[in-house]
């Protein structure tokens, strides 16, 4: 497939032009989202002028509204891609995720559906200073959705082939974009494709450790590994990509051949995303840890302002090191146990 | 929205209408009875009392256009077409019902009757809705959506959202307020100091109108000229349609917060037996075809109960289907 | 400290009464609470007629608003018990949970802060085919939100004791009230008493597993102790009483004695409260125990209504048992590998 | 609310409307230099144009009132009398900031000033304001709340929700919408068909008024009329002050969405060089006295810019410091 070097904004931008080319049944809808603004950073630029006001909507600020009329669209057999401006703010509409969307298929055995994507961004580790109501990773709370999907692409070739997937995906999916990647450039296929939910992608192939990461965990794992290269560690890094479903074959092959395995992500430690991998890890591949499955993620707070404290309380490449180094360290006692 | 003096709907709707109203009654009289004998087990919302609307607001939908009800929604399903068989079994969780046990009395839909959705969420179903008339305007179809609700949903965010959206977007919607003067058991005194829920339109710019709605007549002609305003592309209305409920929020509530005289008060203007005393005084039926409509009605419910209660219960194996389109590597 | 016997409805309206009795600020307000409806099931019947309907009262359908207020009239110094009837209605509540009240106290640096207590109830367990938008089981998204804490009563007395607590904390609480459980009778001390926050109680000694539990999983991961014990299998038996904060000593400390855990929740098993117990308990036992650590939660299906399938969704007795044994038969592997 | 022709506020309180509305557009001008330039990084959302309604607003408030703001607030704040070095200690993230770094300009409170709280989520703050009015209303305290929002935020369902609630409680409450004819990008004919904001108020059966945002005379009449009448306890107003916002919707915003000429017309009614011609045509400020206020400001501004930018930021150590107040055995 032919490629363009791109951003990862243009990406998207990109997956939603061809989404609402391919399919009348597309249609956007959030605040902003039409020209001129062309959304509040300019994902959706361009798109109202191409297809019209009527496909690509400016909403009120009615966050329950937006998600509300995308389900209803969606029972009717429309396609909506729904824009809640920031992750934090879904908890106005979540009603209509958790009790809408979710649940439709389920509650009809089928009969109905809300084949809906929200599109929504974590403006954390950004370090623009945005604060505790605006930088929050909040992923973790749907997983625990069942009938929802929940993507995380970390590049922009990611962002592009996931997106189109979550439009045509017959279930609802959260579409998770980081705002401190989206200017993130990388070659992207020009014509339309899709990556599957649940294929993770192996970054990188090692032998001594594997460490599991998605979304803006991605690049910071990259760092860390480059530092653990020069260690000599072999390590293995992998990109969740979909965090529900999960691709565990890959996790757990890639655990059976390390031993050890380190989770990273900006979402909080305690009770985040790390805390199903780690488990599930552990359920399956018991015997053949060398040491226990180490979890990085943000501390036990709420995210702060300040530039000096942001960075306290998101994870750094230093502690996903010394995470790995935990699990190095490990061996010998896990070995003779 | 204007309201016009108008003359009585034709008979052919009329004696629909009380059809309607004889069978909506008869399930909740026959819902409440096998709940409360413990014949069967299972969450209901009685209707009863608030007939007229329901019946209203069925006759005066086409078969093609769409409605989202609620909880309390056995009349408005029944008024659009649902068939008992289907509401009663969703209600008993049985694996004939069309969301074979996986629905459950609050989350009934019905797609073929035009039923989207049933939400137990108070207000939820507003936004829903919408989204569902802004289907209708995107396919230019000449399809409206009606959504109905109560008094005390219009005090939910969701109901402003999304009257707000509707008239933005100028969408074919018709806002079906059920005023029951109670919130579960709350009375609208101590939740709204609003005289009138119909005025509430007036912050959107759009018209908003009260009717009698234990008079099938008043609530149907309103309705029906709400609703071809809808379909005329027109916008959203609000109809407000004041009523009361006999029975309490959900069967075993006592009642107790409701004013003996206000509940006898009602009762004497039941809209069932009014109706019926108008008919036959106005000679559009006799006495014959309203005790036959009434007859049939005990009947069809009768059957449809039979056939719901002898039903199995769902498998417990099918509990995994439909939880995803495409479970793929989906959690268990 | 004397004591009556009572259910758990009436101790929670007694450690309201008494909440109301010695402090002025205590407030109420829900939908339905006042008299004489005193709540949907009565939990908070009477208060309104001792204490006016000012200081207990009745609110529109309102939740966004409802939550509003409390933490508004917690910045001065007011303790509103708000009520949100149901679990499952919390999302359209959930932005001044999560943006307001739990980062008041943060964003500020201590100087304001809303010390709410939201009660809420599941009805999951019931068997009432409520259904999938009344059933739900959601601890897990609360316990990943810094700044607030969560308390999961199971027995009359921990009710009392915990929201007498929960009242009187200065950190906003989530506390919520399991409907298959107000029923349950039991001792419970008359006077005024607070059971502190991240106590668990040991319910059952045991040597050779921990099953660790709370809420509507205490009765069941009894019954299954019993049938254990049958076969001979000492088990230890924790309620945990609160997730946020968790004892994680005493659960340890537990764990270290039997090398086995299995947890045990009505909430949906994936990414559910068991995934971080599991991932800590293994994080600090790596290589003490005897078998990973089993998880029993509900299945990732939204709650149906027909009892035949309510009962496939949630955990049973026999997948308890069925989990311990899993523990049990790891134990000859673990040991030589 | 009936609109009684006033006579314009006492000289004393124009004086000080206009001190503070050179305050706010000097603190606006400096924060917006030192982003644009690169002097310092800090998130920031401009109100300059909007200074006549904080100030007067703030000129009617009592200190012991109090006030919920949102991101754009610093006018408000300003008004409300909240230093300087505060202000600018928050947004630029400093230790010497009352919140230590942990708020930023979202998320501003200063309780001795009495404003309670900045909210970055659209709307919120109204519900919380309403939680502050209800203890005012216990406390049987003379205490007024007031609340300031777009124009945009009355149509999240937090808006009506808080709105009705107020109405019901009857609370001591000041609605102050400063309608700036756009939220973010999108102009409110985009998203609302009501004509005037102030008319939603009737929706929950209390008065709203529109005013001229960018006259404090005028906005301040009316201000202070709505606030006697919640201190009186004749329950909440609605305030629409129309105003304009001059800067985008924060620094680096482009504003092509507004078209030039409406923001030349806008820049044309500057509110503070037209109430500067007014206080001097009509004898209430010399020349002098008004050069010298302006000199104040902008010498004011400077020494608190150059306080914060000195100051260091707060130590990583803090981080995990009030996430509880009792923190025994939370996570890390
Ligand atoms: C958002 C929400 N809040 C509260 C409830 C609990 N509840 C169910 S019905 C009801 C009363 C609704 O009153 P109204 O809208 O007047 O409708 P009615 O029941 O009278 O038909 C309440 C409070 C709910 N299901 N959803
Ligand atoms: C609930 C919510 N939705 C969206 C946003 C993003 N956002 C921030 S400010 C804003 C516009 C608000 O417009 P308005 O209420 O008119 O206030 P203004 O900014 O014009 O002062 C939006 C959409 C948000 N912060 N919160
Ligand atoms: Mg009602
Ligand atoms: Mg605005």
């Amino acid at each position: 497939m032919q490629e363009r070097e791109m951003t990862m904004l243009e990406a998207l931008n990109l997956a939603l032009d061809q989404a609402l080319a391919r399919d009348e049944r597309v249609f956007l809808l959030g605040e902003d989202i039409a020209d001129p603004a062309g959304g509040i950073v300019g994902v959706t630029q361009g798109l109202s002028t191409k297809y019209g006001h009527d496909r690509v909507r400016d909403t009120p600020i009615s966050e329950a509204a937006i998600l509300g009329a995308a389900v209803g669209a969606g029972l009717q057999g429309f396609r909506a891609v729904a824009e809640i401006m920031f992750i934090d703010l879904i908890p106005i509409a979540l009603d209509q995720i958790l009790n809408h969307a979710a649940k439709m298929r389920f509650m009809t055995s089928g009969r109905l559906s809300s084949p809906i994507t929200i599109r929504t961004a974590t403006l954390g580790g950004m370090g623009m200073g945005t604060g505790a109501t605006h930088g929050q990773t909040l992923e973790a709370w749907f997983m625990h959705i069942p009938g929802l999907k929940v993507a995380v692409p970390a590049t922009p070739a990611d962002a592009k082939g996931l997106l189109t997937t979550a439009i045509f995906d017959d279930d609802p999916v959260l579409f998770i974009e980081t705002g401190a990647l989206l200017g993130t450039r990388g070659a992207v296929p020009v014509d339309e494709f899709s990556i599957p939910f649940g294929q993770a992608e192996v970054v990188r192939s090692g032998n001594d450790v594997t460490i599991i990461t998605y979304g803006l965990g991605r690049p910071q794992v990259l760092a860390a590994a480059d530092t653990l290269a020069g260690e000599g560690v072999s390590d293995e890094v992998i990109d969740l990509r979909t965090l529900l479903p999960i691709d565990f074959p890959t996790v757990l092959e890639s655990v059976a051949k390390t031993r050890r395995a380190v989770i990273v992500h900006y979402a909080t430690r305690f009770a985040g995303p790390g805390a199903e991998l780690a488990a599930t890890i552990t359920e399956e591949l018991f015997s053949q840890l060398a040491a226990p499955v180490a979890r990085v993620g943000a501390k036990f707070a709420p995210i702060p302002q300040a530039s000096s404290l942001e960075a306290e309380v998101f994870p750094s490449v230093a502690a996903v090191v010394e995470a790995a180094h935990r699990t190095m360290s490990g061996t010998a006692e896990a070995l003779v146990r | 929205m204007e309201m016009r003096p108008s003359s009585p709907p034709p008979a052919a709707v009329r004696r629909r209408m009380y059809e309607l109203m004889t069978l909506m009654k008869a399930a909740d009289d026959r819902m409440t009875k096998g709940i409360t004998t413990g014949e069967f087990i299972a969450v209901y919302f009685p209707h009863r009392g608030q007939e007229a609307t329901a019946a209203a607001l069925g006759a005066a939908l086409r078969p093609t256009d769409q409605l989202v009800t609620t909880y309390r929604g056995v009349h408005d399903h029944i008024g659009k077409g649902v068939p008992l068989v289907d509401l009663f079994a969703e209600i008993l969780g049985k694996d004939i019902a069309p969301g074979r046990g996986k629905a459950g009395t609050m989350h009934i839909a019905s797609p073929q009757a035009g039923v989207m959705l049933s939400t137990g969420i108070v207000g939820a179903g507003i936004p829903v809705a919408v989204g569902l008339a802004l289907a209708a305007q995107l396919e230019k179809a000449d399809r409206v959506v009606a959504v109905t609700f109560g008094d005390g949903a219009t005090n939910t965010g969701a109901f402003h959202e999304a009257a707000n959206m509707a008239a933005v977007w100028n969408l074919p919607l018709v806002l079906v307020c059920q005023n029951n003067l109670y919130g579960e058991k709350t009375p609208i005194g101590m939740t709204m100091k609003t005289k009138q829920i119909a005025d509430r339109a007036r912050a959107y710019e759009f018209p908003g109108v009260r009717v009698n709605g234990n008079d099938p007549d008043e609530a149907y002609a309103t309705l029906s000229e709400a609703i071809e305003r809808a379909r005329a592309g027109e916008g959203p209305t609000l109809v407000e349609c004041m009523t009361f409920r006999f029975r309490g929020h959900s069967i075993g509530d006592d009642m107790v917060y409701i004013p003996k005289e206000q509940l006898a008060d009602a009762e004497a203007k039941d809209p069932i037996p009014t109706y019926r005393a108008r008919l036959l005084s106005s000679g559009v039926c006799t006495e014959e075809e309203l005790s036959s409509i009434e007859a049939t009605a005990l009947n069809t419910v009768e059957e449809a109960v039979k056939t719901v209660v002898d039903a199995p219960l769902p498998s417990p194996e099918s509990l995994m289907a439909h939880v995803y389109a495409n479970p793929d590597k989906a959690p268990v």
